[in-house]
């Protein structure tokens, strides 16, 4: 064995791989009923799983330094900051009467590109 | 103009002025107390522990823990006291109350216009005293920002959105508004006034300055000058600003960047308000905006038409 | 290790050190990848929380069988990406060589299927941004019909996406042609993987970005 | 110890020998260079736009030039000299000295890091100067940048090519210091200057890839009109401000934090004493490390975002002044009962803390919702982040210059030449900003060309902006100075000792007056802390029982 370096068992490859392809068939059938609100945390869910078993086992992370755990960990925690902070603009805009969320005449393929005062 | 303004702040001419100016002030005299405290602090030990030898080897000194403690807290409750102190008063700016007299403002390439609800254009916004003014504002080109220096309040104007601003003036006067997000050329020329009345002055102002058909042509065009916002790039005494002047333009022959030239009649004239993107006369830049074709019916162009020629 | 061994830099102790520096350094660079599409992202979020009807109604015009074929095909190439790092740590090079061809031909299949998704939507008018007039009709949906406001955002969001994602599956086949040369050329030993071990790294990560696009674009 | 002839300067010879280098020490000099002659023309752009507003109406610039040059000006000072500044310079010189490293983690990153930066600044310049009239402000906010003129593409590519630099720099720090400290040096050991780089180098990291990706679609609004942006098309020009400032505020900590790194080691080697609240400060760098991803909405309280968000990021806002306060509380302790030597570096060192605490209490003031409403896009504002990058970020590098200049040439600069020009430049910089802080507050809005409109109102306007003007004036020949009698010092300046401040940190203790190419012969092992000098008898000799 190379200085310590894991090698990982074909076995764990194989079901690794056979779980993500299973997930893609779960997502793809769940996709098809419309459950209104929940699809979208639903996708994600199946999602955030396939990439989490993708990370652990086939990037290896699992038998890795805590180190670069800690890094993924960051990235992602800064991607959802990044989310949250944007979308609590985008989502309550107009909340206070200061900016109104309708966008007056939204219609772009309007001939003219400024908007007529009402 | 009379205006009596501290050395800092400009004088509080609308009802959240006062207490924005308070609420400046705390922190303005907290921040002199800490800065004031740190740099004694940094001078005093600078001088009383300076170097007496080069081979100086002082004991160590390991921080106590309380004193760590003390600027952590301390600083910590100042800066809550301040955010609550401003987060209220900002809900206080944000809200308009509910019987605000209402005033669409427009903002353009470089000038204002503000449309009240029966009809009346003006290029300054002329509003009653001592009763709550709300602004729905909205940009024709780029975000501009309405921004009263007196009343303390400031609102970026997006266009294809409205966005909200409202005070209420105490005082009569005019004051001044500016322009504060960056939005070209001219920005910085991008001025109005808020011009304050009594309550039946203000109905009286209301009433004059009725658009009535009973004007010529030319006085139409006059009012549409301002109005329309021409007066911020093309003035009427010949100087060049962002645009030519008025001055003399009628009949005179343009030659332009394209080394093309023609003598500006009517339909020249015309064309360059429709169209100002088809000849720029030479040295000047291509920043007229392109929407009057839209914003202005033909007779509307032909009253401005006819008030260039009389220039 | 003989003092001859090339592979050591001076400035590194031991082998264990530059590796773990390596693998290090390649998972900082994975995380300003995630942030690079996480903008990305985050434009699709705040787009469709304001016009959920549009999004919905509009994905229907890209073909999910298609993404659902390209998801598979990725994971595939991820799979036999794990397999040549596993190989090569054995010391197995010639399945190696093998395994990163099967990746380049994943790889290849997935542009191809891209290609043929793009000059679909471009022969029916769909372009990103202004260009967006889309006309014809397509296994039964008619493409005039999706002229709606906020349409072109959608599409803009989606060809930036795939655009962007094709463009690093592009950089991906480069590198592994370039790896495959060098395996075949014995470069590479139990001792001393290191490119093999960060390539793979790289494109699991592509893999992964792949993962979150198919589902919100061409499923929900 | 390396002797007299061999070190890293003279190891090899001519132009090629240095633009080919994978030395840290040579790749810091290279940016040194680099962001000097960028500082200088970032100087004279500003000296133009303090001229223009010398007095009243037209003097020198015509509206467009002026908007050109405060253009070019933000552009020039933020990307291409103070966020590359101190990490570039000092980071790559000092940080694997300091650590006992012989050198970065990746050499060869480290050279294509600076071959980025000058691909991009290079194309930021040409693109201004060939290309056509950007005037978009160092903002590029859209709609304005999205109709402007194809120069802005330039612009965004080269910001875009600049930011990979960043980010590769940062990734490099980071490695470095988790894989290649020296034995013995463990975390609690390292120099506050590295935990500061190490700080920078998340945010560069984690920050810098969203700046990419806002420029790549700036481009493709500009070219393909993909209307995510520009609200003629249906897009929100608030979300561009979003992406902007989602980056531009970590930047301002990658500005920050180096130069606070400098002032932990300039108080710990100058007082000659324990840095005080060591583990506090390096976990304040850090912490701020972190928070500085959560208050970019504080640059948005009137650009038309929600209420909520603006209250939310109001509050986080002042978060990050607890730990900033907390360093600069520790650096005047560290004062306490320590012997003050009051040497250029150290001079920088206290003009920092005066500066800094003015930019950072003014922080406090445009943090509070109420009083930003006021305050928003008025000189207040201008003068703020002159205070903190100018008065915070310059000074601190200037004063770290002072400090590692024998390290870094092996001479030492004149002593009297430092302080005359440090004085001639508190003067100047204060008479500059503080007097904008009037204008501001009076409601004199930023990027204005002109403001005699306000003179009926204000008369004092004018006497203030020329007060600006001539401070502006002082300053830069106080620039001047330092530069002369630095590149003076190159040649006729004294050989300096291999540790003229009687520091404590291994690239004082363990190399020659100038390191050698590798840095050390045999690697140091670390015994002790940064700033114990009651145990650094290696430096002082056998301490007397006094």
């Amino acid at each position: 064995m190379a200085h310590g370096h894991h090698i990982i068992p074909l076995r764990t490859l194989s079901m690794v791989f056979g779980a993500l392809l299973f997930l893609t068939v779960i997502t793809v059938i769940t996709a098809q009923i419309d459950l209104g609100l929940l699809n979208i945390p639903l996708a994600l869910a199946i999602a955030g799983s396939k990439a989490i078993l993708v990370v652990f086992v086939f990037m290896a992370l699992k038998y890795d330094n805590r180190v670069n755990l800690l890094t993924v960990v960051l990235g992602v925690v800064f991607v959802v900051v990044f989310l949250v902070l944007t979308l609590a603009d985008t989502e309550f805009r107009g909340s206070l009467g200061i900016t109104e969320p309708a966008i007056i005449e939204a219609s772009p393929e309007s001939s003219d590109t400024g908007s007529r005062m009402p | 103009m009379n205006q009596q303004n501290s050395i800092w702040l400009p004088e509080a001419a609308s009802t959240i002025a006062g207490d924005v100016d308070t609420l400046f002030y705390f922190i303005l005299v907290t921040s002199v107390i800490f800065f004031v405290g740190v740099v004694s602090t940094m001078v005093f030990f600078a001088w009383r522990f300076r170097r007496r030898s080069p081979d100086d080897r002082p004991k160590p000194v390991y921080e106590n823990k309380l004193v760590e403690a003390s600027w952590i807290v301390i600083p910590s409750i100042l800066v809550a006291v301040v955010f609550v102190w401003g987060f209220r008063l900002f809900l206080e700016i944000g809200i308009a109350p509910p019987n605000s007299y209402e005033v669409n403002v427009t903002a353009r390439k470089w000038s204002w216009s503000f449309t009240y609800p029966n009809g009346v254009i003006s290029t300054d916004l002329h509003v009653p005293v001592n009763r709550p003014v709300k602004l729905r504002m909205s940009s024709e080109d780029v975000i501009h920002s309405f921004f009263v220096p007196s009343f303390r309040i400031k609102a970026d104007v997006l266009q294809g959105r409205y966005s909200y601003v409202w005070f209420e003036a105490t005082r009569q006067d005019t004051f001044l508004i500016a322009c504060t997000e960056y939005c070209g050329t001219s920005h910085s020329n991008m001025y109005a006034r808020v011009v304050t009345h009594s309550q039946d002055d203000f109905e009286n102002w209301l009433v004059e300055n009725l658009p009535d058909d009973s004007l010529t042509p030319a006085q139409r065009g006059e009012l549409l000058y301002t109005q329309q916002g021409c007066i911020g790039c093309h003035s009427l005494d010949g100087t060049a600003a962002a645009g030519p002047s008025f001055l003399g333009l009628a009949g005179s022959t343009r030659n332009f960047t394209d080394g093309t030239s023609a003598v500006a009649d009517d339909n020249y004239l015309r064309t360059s308000i429709v169209n100002p993107a088809l000849q720029i006369v030479e040295g000047y830049l291509n920043v007229m905006p392109g929407q009057y074709a839209v914003t202005m019916s033909s007779e509307e162009i032909d009253a401005l038409v006819a008030f260039i020629n009389e220039q | 290790m003989s003092s001859a061994d090339t592979t050591l830099k001076h400035y590194f102790v031991s082998h264990e050190q530059q590796f773990d520096a390596a693998k290090l350094g390649m998972w900082l660079f994975l995380v300003t990848e995630i942030l690079l599409f996480a903008g990305m992202f985050v434009a699709y979020a705040v787009y469709r929380s304001w016009h959920p009807e549009v999004f919905l109604q509009v994905s229907e015009l890209l073909d999910w069988r298609l993404g659902a074929l390209n998801t598979v095909v990725l994971l595939a190439s991820s799979f036999t990406v794990a397999l040549s790092i596993h190989f090569v740590q054995k010391g197995e090079n010639d399945k190696v060589v093998v395994l990163l061809i099967m990746t380049l031909v994943c790889a290849a299949i997935f542009m191809v299927v891209k290609y043929f998704e793009y000059s679909g939507k471009f022969s029916h008018g769909v372009f990103p941004g202004a260009g967006f007039e889309p006309h014809g009709i397509v296994d039964g949906k008619d493409y005039s019909k999706y002229d709606i406001p906020f349409a072109p955002q959608f599409f803009s969001i989606y060809f930036v996406m795939t655009g962007i994602h094709g463009v690093h599956v592009l950089v991906g086949m480069g590198l592994f042609g370039w790896l495959t040369t060098r395996v075949a050329r014995g470069h590479f030993s139990p001792q001393y993987y290191t490119p093999v071990e960060l390539t793979g790294l790289y494109w699991h990560l592509v893999d992964i970005i792949w993962i979150f696009l198919f589902p919100l674009l061409y499923l929900i | 110890m390396s002797d007299e002839s061999h070190n890293y300067l003279n190891a090899r010879k001519g132009l090629w020998s240095w633009l080919s280098t994978t030395d840290h020490k040579r790749i810091g000099i290279m940016y040194a260079i680099a962001c000097g002659a960028f500082f200088l023309l970032g100087g004279i752009l500003a000296t133009f736009v303090r001229t223009e507003l010398g007095e009243p109406g037209e003097t020198i610039l015509g509206q467009d030039q002026y908007n050109q040059v405060f253009t070019l000006h933000g552009v020039v000072m933020v990307f291409l000299v103070i966020i590359p500044a101190i990490p570039g310079i000092l980071g790559n010189f000092v940080l694997p000295l300091q650590i006992g490293a012989k050198d970065v983690a990746f050499p060869r990153l480290n050279l294509a890091s600076w071959y980025l930066f000058m691909a991009g600044a290079i194309m930021a310049v040409c693109g201004w100067l060939f290309v056509g009239k950007v005037d978009t402000g160092w903002t590029f906010y859209t709609p304005y940048s999205s109709g402007a003129s194809n120069a802005v593409l330039w612009l965004t590519s080269a910001v875009f090519i600049a930011g990979f630099a960043s980010i590769f720099t940062g990734l490099n720090f980071i490695v470095t210091v988790h894989k290649m400290r020296a034995p013995g040096m463990t975390w609690n050991r390292l120099p506050l200057f590295t935990w500061a780089i190490y700080a920078t180098g998340i945010v560069q990291v984690l920050a810098t890839p969203v700046i990419g990706i806002t420029m790549v679609l700036l481009f493709l609004e500009k070219l393909l009109q993909i209307g995510i942006f520009d609200p003629a098309l249906g897009g929100d020009p608030v979300l561009f401000q979003h992406f902007f400032w989602f980056y531009s505020h970590p930047a301002v900590y990658i500005m920050i934090l180096p130069a606070m790194g400098i002032i932990s080691d300039l108080m710990g080697t100058f007082s000659r004493q324990h840095v005080s609240g060591y583990t506090f400060i390096a976990l304040s760098s850090v912490a701020i490390a972190f928070l500085g991803f959560l208050v970019w909405g504080h640059h948005m309280f009137v650009a038309g975002q929600s209420a909520l968000s603006s209250i939310i990021f109001s509050m986080l806002t002042f978060l990050i002044g607890i730990p900033t306060g907390i360093k600069v509380f520790n650096w005047v302790a560290t004062m306490y009962k320590g012997s003050v030597w009051l040497r250029t570096p150290m001079i920088y060192a206290l003009m920092f803390l005066f500066l800094f605490t003015i930019g950072g209490l003014t922080g406090i003031m445009v943090g509070v919702l109420a009083v930003d409403v006021h305050l928003h896009d008025t000189y207040f504002v201008v003068a703020h982040f002159h205070y903190v990058m100018m008065g915070g970020a310059l000074i601190g590098l200037i004063g770290g210059l002072h400090y590692w200049w024998p390290k870094m040439t092996g001479r030492m600069y004149n002593e009297t030449a430092g302080v005359i020009a440090a004085i001639l430049v508190f003067i100047g910089f204060n008479l500059t900003f503080f007097t904008q802080f009037f204008l501001g507050t009076k409601g004199m809005p930023r990027r204005y060309h002109d403001y005699s409109e306000f003179l009926e109102i204000y008369p004092e306007f004018a006497v203030l902006n020329l007060a600006s003007t001539i401070g502006s004036y002082i300053l830069g020949v106080g620039l001047v100075m330092i530069l002369v009698y630095a590149l003076y010092s190159l040649f006729r300046g004294p050989k300096a000792t291999a540790n003229p401040w009687g520091a404590c940190t291994l690239e004082w203790t363990h190399t020659g007056p100038i390191p050698d190419e590798h840095n050390f012969h045999d690697t140091p092992l670390v015994t002790r802390g940064p700033y114990d000098y009651h145990l650094a008898d290696d430096v002082f000799g056998k301490k007397t029982e006094s």
